[in-house]
């Protein structure tokens, strides 16, 4: 299917949107702006974009504990998120949940994860719910490569395909959890076969080709909606550490620097201009807006206001 | 009034508010046709259809976190985990996601959940079908945990936590499940507030904090102790949280005297907070002699009927301890 | 592979002493000589005696809650087994554990389980073992189809699968879990093709032909020992309720007797006739020692002594 | 004596216990060359090669399912959950399985495993990520609980944990692994009994009974109220279970008034159960004032760093609650 040109405008912008704030989000734990952790998905932004981008507001996603291209893409706040990230008031979670928690119900993004498959399971009762009601939606869950050995993996897979219900399971292979290879968690290497135990189709795409990702999410809703849950696995890198802290020794620079030839902003940049769909000028225009949407989170966050000690006590029960 | 059994109030609690509302679903393993490991649900999958009650896989963990995800995108859900023994299949969702989502995402969403429990020995299903673990989930903030010991109670209880926008454990006593009480007419719409203890006996001379199936025993102690003259005050708190501290402090104040039970393995469990409350308190100035505790022994649940009785308080054990506390 | 007249004589003493070890038990429970409940495995005797008739004691097993066909497949003592669901001293878990906790380390039973799925991760951790010491042994893992939708199983299969563990995972699917049909809590029709989730190998048998099923496990444990674990699906069916109380609405009195049919026990009889294995002389007498096998552990149990509260805290820590 | 680090320590522990016992394995999420999510164990895979120290896939359930099954069979292993929020995964196994086989086996067998997970706020790391669950694996009869609070107590107490036949969980403090503390030299092997309580601090006038990182912010507040002339006695009980109870009694009988104070939601906490033991002994009589209890806020651990060290037991509060008592 060829996407309008609008539609390749937001892909892009997406992307780039998300790896200017992760590499934000880097410079602020150097400046010691912030504290605790963060899991960036820099190499990955064509994952949670393109799938994302493809989906309406009533669509629901869980994302991960490495999803802020899953968030930017499916059209959160960048303020909000700057904000919480920096653990402020005016933050998505009001500064009380960070970046492995950030939400935004209003856009149906029913939150990160900080546990690893822990979005599994609550994919599979919102997608009940919209079976329930007979809605003509879906919903997506991200995880990861290391999470398809989780039980609740296998658990939620199998509930969702008994029940026919109408979830897109995206399994971002980055070839690592944590400093796990694949090839040492799992005897095999393709994820997508897990489906067939379920009763379920699965597809292995290219995680970095943001094109075709959008193309086949529109396509896999249509499916869903007519049969049923379905796993995508897409298959990607992590460019930087696991975390903050990570020394890196379970791999090679070779291997690393090997992806990063396959980085998905470059190459839809490519395809932009090989197919003429954007000029030179209209792509600078839009890095030179994530850039400047960055800027002005970063400067929303650091102006906001701390969340008060009083208010402790507000959410713990509805 | 009516009497019914614990298991039967259950079952009108659940149909009386699913009637109600649509909104609300039932799921478990064999809650359908089998109408549940203990007949609660019986009649209901008949009632409602298999798009309200349904019979789940073996899936504790997932069916917890599909109850969660659906109450929190709209619909209110009760889920049945058939022994609360395999809850520890689902401490994850249960604690990680239902129980914190709210807070964490700063007040986004609710979770309008029930997870129904039966716990307790007694039924010689042994070590890994008879465990007390309430103590675990009344630790957790984000979850309210209710016990019922009668028919009365449990049918009052369990409509207002399916009406509670938040996760409520509710764990009921396999024990209790046959027991007959008075109940109001079907239809009859009462509800009892969460956080509200009960005074089951009143008395003057012994205060015993209890809750579950701790309960008729412990009543039981009283009426034959009463006969020597020994007046004992039992107070059912029904719910763990919210939990009634007032109701308990009072109580001991007039007595003086407190003893605590529970079926649970004595160390660890929620008595030490009772104990607490009680003692961190004003009543502390009006006691006059140390605050017992008696819970079980701190075995695992022996399938050998004869042991299996008595490493739980029995009458003689709370009788015991009744008296060695004046 | 042909079987020795000794080894025919050992498989259908063996699966008649389970039959007659369930009714006697059942009639028990009626009598009142029992509280609790039972899980009968009448009518799947072939899986358990199959299989582990095909193993040495050095192999590991891991007990279902249906497993009283498996243990004394495994040569478990019956007078002691009898013992421990009659809650005697003289059980074998002194009356502590009763039928859903039996085990004997001394014949290579690591236990029967109270939970569903709940022996699997503990079979890898066997294999772990027999692995690291470089053992000629494998542990073999039963469990039922409902079994399969745990978390647990896929954990463990993909742990075992991963370390290539010696471990022989055993479905025996009896069509139901509970009241639950496998057709509602899963949706595909052959449980073994899970294993190619794991990058296993994974086989389905009929689980009522008990000479096939130990001449399989024959050769799945010379397999695993060479390229690592197995899954091995058994299809058979449970003549019984799920326990002690089941009104089984769940199936019809048709499919029950289809099965009937289909009894391990009058199969394994004919074909060692029609085979001239075994006289009917000769297999009579089996019968009848089944019977007294089974009187005598009656009798044994009966004149047992209970268990003492005194010893209650004995084996809470070693 | 030499000055090393909790995490050293107990790196020290492991790799002195695996160099003297073959049969000792190790596993867990990025154990290997990763060093552990903290660290503890760099170093390890380099000296005992990938057979004794596994990276294992992330499946908390299996593989601490694995580990109870290596060690019901012969060897004794050792296994690292990352966060202690998810032994929520695994406490089916650990609680229904490692705890109760030998008792429900009659005897046969045992679990020789060490369960090692840190817990506790200040990392920043939010509300999965926070937790202080002790309460629950103390209130399980079959498993044995320790939390050190300095390297030395580490490094002792973990020897004798992974020597003990029985699964024990050691929790450790985030917190505290880059605290340092005299240690003996390596290869000088020493071990602390299960069971013992180490009083941190003598004083007359208050007892603190707690454990874990908050026995070095008890300790502060002694040597700040030192000065306005205020002894206070700080016990570390540093094994929930097995429990001393003498020395918290005799602790107690001598200054007359206690503070209980643990890191964890004071609801539920094992606060509870200290605070029980002493009201329930002898000790009732000696005391002159409520026993107190001073606990995490109930509420799960917030992002926010001002907030997160708000919710737990800070200096200030400690030293409110004991002039409070006084
Ligand atoms: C249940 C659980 N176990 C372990 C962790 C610690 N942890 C956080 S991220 C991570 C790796 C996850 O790998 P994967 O699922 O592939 O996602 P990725 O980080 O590669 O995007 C681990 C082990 C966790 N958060 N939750
Ligand atoms: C974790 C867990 N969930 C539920 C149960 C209750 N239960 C006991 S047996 C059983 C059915 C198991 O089905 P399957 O694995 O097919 O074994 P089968 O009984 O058919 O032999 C259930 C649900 C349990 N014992 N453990
Ligand atoms: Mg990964
Ligand atoms: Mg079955």
């Amino acid at each position: 299917m060829k996407l309008s040109k609008e539609k390749h405008k937001e892909l892009y912008l997406k992307m780039m949107q998300t790896r200017r704030f992760e590499e934000t989000a880097a410079r602020l734990f150097v400046e010691g702006k912030v504290h605790g952790t963060a899991h960036f998905c820099i190499g990955e932004e064509a994952t949670g974009v393109g799938v994302c981008s493809a989906l309406e507001v009533e669509d629901y996603i869980l994302q991960t504990h490495r999803g802020h291209n899953q968030g930017i893409g499916k059209n959160m706040d960048i303020n909000r998120m700057m904000a919480e990230f920096r653990g402020k008031e005016t933050g998505y979670c009001k500064g009380k949940g960070g970046c492995m928690h950030i939400a935004d119900f209003s856009v149906g993004s029913l939150g990160a994860n900080g546990v690893v498959g822990g979005g599994i399971p609550i994919a599979t009762g919102a997608a009940l719910k919209q079976k329930y009601n007979k809605e003509k939606n879906i919903t997506v869950c991200f995880f990861g490569d290391g999470a398809s050995n989780e039980g609740a993996f296998h658990e939620s897979l199998n509930l969702a395909a008994a029940w026919k219900l109408p979830v897109l399971f995206v399994c971002t292979n980055n070839q690592y959890g944590m400093s796990t290879s694949t090839k040492i968690s799992m005897a095999i290497n393709d994820i997508s076969i897990r489906a067939a135990g379920y009763g379920m189709k699965g597809i292995n795409l290219d995680g970095n080709d943001v094109v075709n990702i959008y193309n086949e999410t529109v396509k896999a809703k249509k499916y869903i909606l007519e049969n049923g849950p379905m796993l995508m696995v897409l298959e990607t890198y992590r460019w930087m550490g696991h975390s903050k802290s990570d020394a890196q020794l379970y791999r090679t620079k070779e291997e690393v620097n090997e992806w990063k030839e396959k980085c998905p902003i470059k190459r839809h940049r490519e395809f932009l201009l090989a197919e003429g769909i954007l000029t030179e000028a209209e792509i600078d225009a839009l890095d030179k807006q994530a850039e400047e949407d960055i800027k002005r989170a970063v400067d929303f966050a650091e102006n906001s206001p701390e969340p008060k000690i009083e208010d402790i006590f507000d959410d713990v029960y509805a | 009034m009516r009497e019914i059994t614990y298991a039967q109030a259950l079952n009108e609690a659940m149909s009386e508010e699913m009637r109600a509302d649509k909104n609300i679903i039932f799921m478990g393993e064999d809650v359908g046709v089998y109408g549940g490991a203990f007949g609660v649900s019986r009649g209901m999958f008949e009632e409602f259809g298999p798009e309200r009650v349904m019979d789940t896989p073996i899936s504790e963990l997932a069916i917890t976190g599909c109850a969660a995800g659906a109450s929190m995108t709209g619909l209110i859900t009760i889920v049945e985990i058939m022994f609360s023994d395999f809850m520890t299949l689902a401490m994850e969702q249960l604690v990680n996601q239902a129980a914190k989502n709210r807070f964490q995402f700063g007040g986004q969403g609710s979770v309008p959940m029930v997870l129904r429990a039966p716990g307790g020995s007694g039924t010689g299903a042994a070590e890994q079908h008879s465990q007390s673990l309430e103590a675990w989930v009344a630790h957790v903030p984000g979850l309210k945990v209710v016990i019922p010991s009668t028919p009365y109670d449990a049918k009052g209880l369990l409509k207002t936590s399916i009406r509670d926008p938040n996760p409520v454990v509710f764990l009921e006593q396999k024990l209790l499940y046959r027991t007959k009480g008075p109940v109001p007419e079907i239809g009859d719409d009462y509800t009892i507030p969460l956080g509200k203890a009960d005074i089951k006996r009143e008395g003057k001379d012994v205060t015993i904090i209890t809750y579950g199936r701790m309960v008729p025993r412990s009543l039981k102690v009283a009426e034959d102790l009463a006969k020597e003259g020994i007046d004992i005050e039992v107070v059912d708190i029904r719910s763990l949280v919210p939990l009634d501290k007032e109701t308990l402090i009072k109580s001991a104040k007039k007595t003086g005297k407190v003893l605590v039970v529970h079926e649970a393995c004595q160390t660890g469990g929620f008595g030490g907070e009772l104990v607490s409350v009680v003692v961190d308190s004003d009543a502390f100035f009006y006691l006059d002699a140390p605050v017992r505790r008696l819970g079980g022994l701190d075995v695992p649940i022996p399938y050998n009927p004869n042991l299996e009785a008595q490493v739980v308080p029995t009458e003689e054990k709370i009788t015991a301890a009744v008296k060695d506390l004046l």
